[in-house]
């Protein structure tokens, strides 16, 4: 196939032919070129097939408002649904695939629902599908879902990666048209730090487009020179291919740019796309404006466009979608594309201007007062009806018809907060209106300015008052002579007729469906949007909203601004989600955190489980353990028998120092912390305000003004959070001053009755640590190994003999080490987060499933805890009536009456005899686990007045794992009730 | 006029002319029995349900702006009733059986498709809790099942369970969970409110309550006074704007929370699914869209948008779990004013003020509510108790400490 | 949003925790013999204003000083940032 | 003297350098860290402390000050002390020592790791993992930023040379990090 509507000049690189692929036909084009442009050279025409009714389809614009040619581009995981072929760039092996079509682009069986239509007009679904009821899931949904969507995701992970990144300017200008590049001239000379951003890969906006000169020079030639003089200044950053996306609070700009999607694939480390958080002190829209077409039957055929784009493809791509042509249109700009369009040597059939008095043609037939009434052609036009001034038709064949109906400035990041667009009646359109985002100016087309001179001055006084503003002095840039022409227009909107006239072409909303809606009374303008669907498709509306409101203000007898606008929200144009992710995928998701002995736990083979961001130790299993239980059960039973080692460093770690230290510590917690002795540890219990337990933990007190607090690892940064928030806010005149150390510490559990042995061959002979001389929550500062200094903590989580001793965390490693060498005539364990949960549970200790947000101390057992004599966060909340009624919660241990049986957690408790529904709930079972000291399986729960039910059979079930058996109820304290290990 | 297959393919033949306004555009009266402030999908259905279920008539629903335009027109329009706790569940699983039968019921397709939702677990905790949730649920009369992860995997081949961060354990799935065409629902409760008489006035604002002796006589309107026996009222996070007309402070604040939908794309999402170890839940519309969300902004907000901080953190939990949706396209992102509880439930209750009634505070989760909430609300507008589902729904519960604190997060609305 | 922090300058909102209303500044006084009632309004009961709203936040990825910012809810506008621990001063808490 | 050895946060003996383009990242593991957080009523004591001990004035919001000692600002009336660790592994104690009740001194040598961005093209780099305005650093910022969710500190102390100090038990996912925008921008 030879590129049969390649025109003569044009910005593509000639020198090198490139191929691509669309469906199963190879084609040619040239660097430069986009697909849709490489296309219509190519003499393919039709590009898609519609959502609705699967029309065919061809380009209606030729940049990102395109809501026609859509195309899977890439193969394989690269697979890109939704693309628009108007704004993909050509890359030697390019290939893309037409969708929403079975069998083929030519011939679409779903073509049917176009014969159809009738049924399908809007909102038809909610007024049908209900008989019979069961039918809809599955029948009538089913059938609507596969035909819905337009492109297929790959199903494959996305193999390109995504970046995010941050900048600072003081100026962010956004298009690189005629506006923008004179503002940013105009900011960048003035010593301003600029980012000028365009979605295109060419700097210039229409002046790349445009056949009339800047001074002495063509548009494009201006608009490179401006990008040079641009590219000399340091203090400006001009980015292409970046489209800005949003506009949100305070100056701050979201950007996407496309650093390699004009490439088959991104380079070796290179991310596909960027997504930039800019921070703006100010910020210059210059975006241009878009075309609007004009509504009339059957004006959705493959070779109807935006009279603009007809001029954009032939005079910067060198294409025309056809030889012979025709424009319809309401203004002199459609007069421009004719003049264009002839001088490449295509055919002008006729330009069809709706106003009387038009201009004449040169060198075409103008046919004035008359209107487009209908068109043919099955896969592409190839004849238009006209009807003249004086009511008669005809008709003339062209194979494109370019059409104007006016331009839209482009206002939507001008809405991103609250401006709302206001009716500027001159250019019959919508400029920007309404409260404006902080620190944002409107230039050029964008503020309804449409001349080229228009916008180079607009965009450069706008620049150099921002400037001044911003405390520099305006240099102004010489701007070229450029044209200035007024704008002619008379608003028409909508060719009359019987049969259908597309307002939102993707979404085949029709102009007799507005009225319809008008009819049901979907008035309002989002109203009209929700039932139509007008505006929702990938264009989000930027070609049909105009002529959707006009038709509704026509048959509602109101003027078109009384009818209203609906939000444009952010993105300007569709954004990868993987943009919006970044780096932060798969493993890289969240940042892993790891405890200081993970490399040797590595060694030892350990399963690692994730807490929080933490990855711990969860067993360790040894050669022959084929079940987690029986490394789990060793680990236990070989801690309780001798000694285990557990890393407990990702438990946080609060420095609290200052005069007024015990005093701050007796209001975070509700037991009474001033009278703890120097060298001693207390368990203290945490409040919420609302009188709910928070977290848990000790604090060691190290000196009179020297504490160090334990949380639970989950809690960690909230407590400090909550810790800084009582002594910033509510004791702001407390001596006390708070840092973590969460991650100073190297800090293992050394846990059994041979602990002290162990630690007694680690620890420094001139430190006493036996019971009398470092007695049961005794703590101190001691040094091992010849002279490390370290922290020694004598506090029991498994209910054993215990320590915690705390090392430099750079010393973790050889700690660990050097422990488990020390042990091994101890037959030392090392044991992980699953044993610790074991043993705690054995033990009765409350953990993350106990202290889960809704209990308090009294639920706990822990109830006479809360001081009385003191204030304490949470203190009177809690003596609220509910928290503390007859029939509380209370925490209690369960065994199996059966004692093969599980009890597992989750599992709810009911009293024998009573009705298994919810009323007749009596607690839930919080933790469970398989008790190798006891041989049977054990739990925490929370029951009913459970202090009182001790020895109780109780109904355990649930359902949704299947358990429904007795259980037996008993005190929390499975093993060591009196606590003797603990002080041996 | 109803809805029939007759009606439909009538009008499709004769070029729909004979379709008449979903509801009328109504002109306030004086006075009414009943003023429902807010048309939402609350407001609607409550007065729908009072004329139908309470048989009650004179009531007009008031909306400053057009009808659906809160939160019922701008949610992820998911439906579900995998509620923990006693105070909650039932409530919501009444509102999961009237979600079964509204379409017949209000003779309107709201598209309610129960295509089930998933909550993915990650950690053994998390596995814990969701038993004792999906317990609750069984023991309330709804359905839930523990899947494991080859059966979600099963249903969800492109998850990312090779190169998880936070590795997939198995989920709670409730399969009569699914999602509703949110602004039908409001269409829907409005065209059947409208058939049995309530007037809906659109363009209608209440400025205030005109209050004697302790008793509420009507509203002040941008349309003049209207009077009435009794008001309520549902408007969700205006709700402290509102109620401070008439002097009360609440325990609400009003948020926002984002939401997103991409290109249409062909179906890949069976269900609806939350990833359990990030912020992220997402279901794919009958059209085709991505439809998702997260956590909400966290700040006090009225400004229905909202920052790029939270739209990130939602994708990266998006790519977390569905590393195949990089190349689809975020297409709109919007935001919505949530009232946001202290302990993250509902108050339906009356008010310290005679014939002043209040229905809020339902956080991010107010839609599926919808139908039980105008039932239950008509229930106790109507009746002055309140309805066996709702009745921990009080103002008085944080005074007595009868907390319905799902997420166990406490007194902080941001939280729940 | 930025914050402008008095110490650091603006700083994107993303480095700060949300917290509420700054009236949780202005903890009751848990002798007082009508405590509960007061604890309770404290904690439960919230203006939620839309228009200007003190409200804390914490720099959590900065300088961990609680700030009393006061935005507006309807346009996000900021227009004082304090540090929360010259707020409470003034506002009379004592040790 | 004890005989135990010390590991980098990655987790070797040695501490890891990479090389790639204008830019060389090292890890740095011989570098001591004290918190100093002034006591209620001593700030001035405190001030005066800090300036001693680095010997040029404590640095404000957002700086860092000092030569063989350095001090960067936390937060108010609080710095973090930085010296070689073979000379002060003993830092925290000795500065306690000096301190006389004006100031909370807290070890932290071992909250956080320390790799240091050396070469041209660092706000390159930089401006793809955190929102601090590293291409306006001109040598003295030392600003607290997130990079990749982790909680940081930057130290800039030249143009071509910026240090990146996060928490020790993320350092694998940070040096990852790193090295990906390395990679990426350069």
């Amino acid at each position: 196939m030879t590129q049969v509507n390649r025109l003569a000049g044009g910005l593509i690189d000639r020198s090198r032919t490139i191929s691509f692929r669309f469906d199963d036909k190879w084609m040619k084009g040239h660097p430069g070129d986009t697909l849709a442009s490489a296309l219509l050279a190519n003499g393919v025409r039709l590009m898609g097939r519609s959502f609705k009714y699967h029309r065919p389809r061809g380009p209606l614009s030729a940049g990102s408002e395109e809501p026609n040619a859509i195309v899977e581009l890439r193969d394989g995981a690269r697979r890109e649904p939704n693309t628009r072929a108007t704004t993909a760039e050509l890359f030697d092996g390019l290939t893309a695939q037409s969708q929403n079509r079975w069998p083929s682009l030519a011939f679409d069986a779903l073509a049917i629902n176009d014969r159809l239509s009738n049924f399908f007009a809007a909102g038809f679904y909610y007024k049908t599908f209900m008989w019979p009821a069961a039918f809809w899931e599955k029948l009538y949904e089913p059938i609507i879902r596969r035909a819905a969507g337009l492109g297929s995701l790959s199903l494959q992970a996305d193999p390109d990666s995504y970046d995010k990144g941050y900048l600072h300017c003081d100026l962010l200008i956004i298009g690189a048209g005629p506006a923008g590049l004179a503002a940013a001239l105009t900011a960048g000379e003035s010593g301003l730090n600029v980012i000028l951003a365009d979605e295109d890969s060419l700097p210039g906006g229409r002046l790349n487009i445009e056949t009339y000169g800047l001074g002495q020079q063509s548009g494009a030639d201006w608009a490179a020179e401006a990008t040079e003089r641009l590219a000399a200044l340091p203090n400006v950053r001009l980015m292409t291919r970046t489209t800005v996306l949003g506009a949100f609070d305070h100056g701050i700009y979201g950007a996407l740019e496309r650093v390699s999607d004009h490439l088959p694939v991104p380079p070796e480390g290179k991310p596909r796309q960027i997504l930039w958080r800019i921070y703006s002190r100010r910020a210059i829209l210059a975006a241009g404006a878009t075309e609007r077409p004009i509504v009339f039957e059957n004006n959705d055929r493959p070779g109807i466009m935006l009279a603009g784009s007809l001029r954009a493809y032939a005079n910067r791509w060198a294409a025309t979608p056809a030889p012979e042509i025709a424009v319809f249109t309401n203004n002199d700009d459609g007069h421009r594309t004719a003049q264009d369009l002839r001088a490449k040597g295509v055919t002008v059939a006729a330009v069809i201007d709706t106003r009387a008095q038009a201009p004449k043609g040169n060198g075409y037939e103008v046919i004035a007062g008359g209107t487009v009434t209908n068109t043919s052609g099955r896969l592409g036009l190839s004849r238009i009806e006209v009807t003249d001034a004086r009511g008669s038709r005809r008709t003339i064949r062209c194979g494109a018809l370019g059409v104007s109906g006016g331009w839209n400035p482009n206002v939507s990041l001008t809405c991103h907060q609250r401006g709302r667009p206001t009716w500027n009646a001159d250019i019959h359109a919508f400029v920007p209106g309404g409260t404006l985002p902080e620190g944002m100016v409107v230039a050029g087309a964008a503020n309804g300015l449409f001349s080229t001179h228009a916008a180079l001055t607009s965009g450069a006084d706008i620049a150099a008052r921002i400037a001044t503003e911003l405390g520099h002095s305006a240099t102004r840039p010489d701007l070229p002579q450029a044209e200035d022409t007024p704008l002619a227009i008379t608003p028409f909107w909508h060719v009359k007729g019987a049969k259908r006239a597309w307002v939102d072409q993707q979404n085949d909303v029709t102009a007799k469906d507005v009225k319809l809606a008008h009819q049901e009374n979907f008035v309002s303008v989002e109203h009209l949007k929700r039932y139509t669907t007008l505006g929702m498709a990938t264009d989000q509306g930027k070609t049909s909203n105009t002529a959707g409101l006009a038709i509704m203000a026509e048959v509602a007898g109101k003027s078109i601004p009384e009818v209203g606008t609906t939000m444009f929200r952010p993105p300007y144009t569709p954004t990868a989600i993987g943009a919006f992710a970044g780096r932060a995928r798969g493993k890289d998701f969240r940042p892993t955190r790891k405890t200081p002995s993970h490399f040797w736990a590595e060694e030892q083979g350990a399963v690692f489980v994730e807490v929080g961001m933490w990855l711990r130790a969860q067993w360790f299993p040894r050669p022959g353990e084929t079940h987690w239980r029986q490394s789990v059960d060793r680990e236990v039973l070989q801690t309780r028998a001798s000694v285990g080692i557990c890393d407990v460093t990702t438990l946080g770690k609060i420095d609290v120092q200052g005069a007024d230290a015990a005093a701050f510590l007796n209001k975070i917690y509700c037991n009474a912390f001033a009278k703890l002795p120097v060298g001693r540890t207390r368990y203290g219990l945490m409040l919420r305000e609302d009188g709910i337990a928070m977290d848990d933990g000790t604090a060691a007190r190290l000196a009179e003004d020297h504490f160090v607090v334990t949380t639970t690892t989950a809690n960690a940064v909230t407590v400090y959070r909550h810790m800084e928030f009582v002594r910033q806010c509510l004791c702001p005149d407390m001596d006390v001053q708070l840092i973590s150390t969460t991650e100073a510490w190297a800090q293992f559990s050394v846990a059994g009755p041979n602990a002290r042995k162990l630690l007694q061959k680690v620890v420094d002979p001139k430190f006493d640590i036996s019971n009398e001389g470092f007695p049961f929550m005794a703590c101190g500062e001691i040094t091992v190994c010849g002279g490390l200094r370290a922290r020694l903590f004598r506090i029991s989580f498994s209910g054993e003999l215990a320590y915690e001793i705390a090392v430099p965390t750079r010393y973790g490693d050889a700690m660990i080490r050097r422990l488990m060498e020390a042990g091994r005539e101890f037959d030392v364990v090392a044991y992980g987060t699953e044993a610790l949960g074991v043993m705690r549970i054995e033990k009765g200790h409350a953990a993350g499933n106990e202290l889960n947000g809704t209990t308090t101390a009294l639920n706990l057992g822990m109830g006479k805890m809360v001081s009385t004599n003191k204030d304490s966060i949470g203190a009177v909340l809690s003596r609220r009536e509910g928290l503390n009624a007859p029939d509380a919660l209370r925490l209690v241990g369960l065994r199996p009456v059966d004692r093969s049986k599980p009890v597992p957690a989750g599992a709810h408790l009911m009293t024998k005899g009573s009705p298994v529904d919810a009323a007749h709930d009596q607690g839930y079972v919080t933790s469970a686990c398989y008790s190798p000291n006891l041989g049977h399986s054990i739990a925490l729960a929370f029951l009913k007045s459970g202090d009182t039910r001790m020895g109780e059979i109780l109904r355990l079930v649930s359902p949704l794992t299947g358990f429904d058996h007795e259980v037996e109820v008993v005190s929390a304290h499975f093993v060591d009730p009196e606590g003797e290990r603990l002080r041996a | 006029m109803r809805y029939s297959g007759f009606k439909v393919i009538k009008e499709a033949l004769t070029g729909h002319r004979g379709w008449g306004p979903a509801w009328r555009d109504a002109a306030p009266q004086s006075s009414y029995d009943y003023v429902i402030i807010g048309g939402g999908g609350h407001g609607l259905a409550t007065a729908y349900y009072l004329a139908k279920e309470f048989k009650q008539a004179r009531i007009a629903v008031l909306e400053k702006g057009w009808i659906g335009g809160g939160n019922v027109g701008r949610n992820t329009t998911i439906i579900r009733s995998n509620y923990l706790l006693d105070g909650n569940e039932p409530f919501y699983e009444f509102s999961l059986k009237l979600w079964e039968g509204l379409e017949q019921d209000l003779n309107y397709n709201a598209m309610v498709s129960q295509r089930g939702i998933l909550n993915l677990i990650h950690t053994d905790a998390q596995r814990d809790a969701f038993t004792r949730r999906g317990n609750a649920m069984m023991l309330n009369g709804a359905d839930a099942e523990l899947m494991t992860t080859a059966q979600i995997v099963a249903r969800y081949p492109f998850l990312n369970v090779n190169d998880a961060r936070f590795p997939i354990k198995g989920g709670l799935a409730q399969h009569r969970g699914g999602t509703v065409r949110h602004d039908a629902v409001a269409w829907g409760y409005a065209r059947a409110a409208d058939q049995r008489g309530v007037d809906i006035i659109q363009n209608c604002e209440v400025t205030g309550f005109r209050i004697e002796n302790g008793t509420c006589l009507g509203v002040e309107t941008s349309r003049g006074f209207i009077g009435a026996k009794k008001v309520g009222a549902c408007v969700a996070g205006s709700s402290s704007r509102l109620m401070s007309h008439a002097g009360m402070r609440l325990p609400i604040e009003s948020h926002v929370l984002q939401a997103f939908v991409s290109e249409g794309l062909k179906p890949v999402l069976p269900g609806v699914i939350t990833f359990g170890a990030g912020h992220f839940y997402c279901s794919q519309s009958d059209k085709g869209g991505l439809v998702f969300g997260g956590d909400i902004d966290g700040y006090n907000s009225y400004a229905q948008r909202g920052n790029l901080p939270v739209v990130e953190d939602v994708c990266e939990g998006g790519m977390a779990i569905f590393p195949m949706i990089g190349r689809a396209r975020l297409l709109r992102m919007w935001g919505g004013i949530m009232d946001m509880s202290m302990d993250g439930s509902p108050i339906i209750d009356r008010t310290h003020i005679g014939g002043l009634y209040f229905n809020g505070g339902w956080c991010y989760g107010g839609f599926k509510a919808t139908p039980a909430s105008g039932f239950v609300y008509a229930h106790l507008l109507a009746t002055d108790t309140p309805h066996p589902t709702a009745t921990a729904y009080r103002f008085d519960r944080f005074a007595k400490g009868l907390m319905i604190d799902e997420k166990g997060m406490g007194n902080q609305p941001n939280l729940h | 949003m930025l914050i402008n922090h008095p110490l650091l300058g603006p700083r994107d909102a993303s480095e700060f925790v949300y917290k509420g209303d700054a009236a949780l500044i202005n903890r009751p006084d848990p002798d007082a013999p009508d405590a509960l009632e007061q604890f309770i309004d404290y904690g439960y009961l919230r203006d939620n204003p839309a228009g200007a709203h003190r409200e804390l936040w914490f720099h959590e990825q900065g300088d961990r000083s609680w700030l009393v910012v006061t935005r507006n809810t309807l346009t996000h506008e900021i227009t004082s940032v304090e540090l929360a621990r010259d707020v409470a001063r003034r506002e009379g808490r004592s040790k | 003297m004890h005989d135990l050895i010390a590991i980098s946060p990655l987790g070797a003996t040695r501490p890891r350098i990479d090389n790639h383009g204008p830019v060389t990242l090292t890890e740095v593991t011989d570098r001591a860290l004290a918190s100093v957080a002034a006591r209620l009523g001593h700030e001035a004591q405190a001030t005066a402390l800090v300036t001693a001990l680095i010997g040029a004035p404590a640095p404000g919001p957002a700086r860092m000050a000092g030569d063989t000692l350095t001090a960067f600002w936390m937060g108010p009336d609080q710095w973090m002390l930085d010296a070689p660790i073979d000379s002060h592994e003993d830092l925290a104690e000795r500065i306690t020592a000096e301190a006389k009740g004006s100031a909370s001194v807290t070890d932290q040598t071992g909250a956080w790791c320390r790799f240091d961005l050396t070469g041209d093209g660092l706000a390159d780099v930089l401006e793809r993992l955190t929102n601090a305005n590293t291409r306006a650093f001109a040598g003295g910022e030392a600003q607290r930023a997130a990079v990749e969710h982790m909680g940081c500190f930057l130290l800039c102390h030249s143009p071509r040379h910026i240090s990146v100090i996060g928490p020790r038990s993320s350092a694998g996912s940070l040096h990852h990090a790193l090295l990906t925008a390395i990679r990426s921008a350069h």
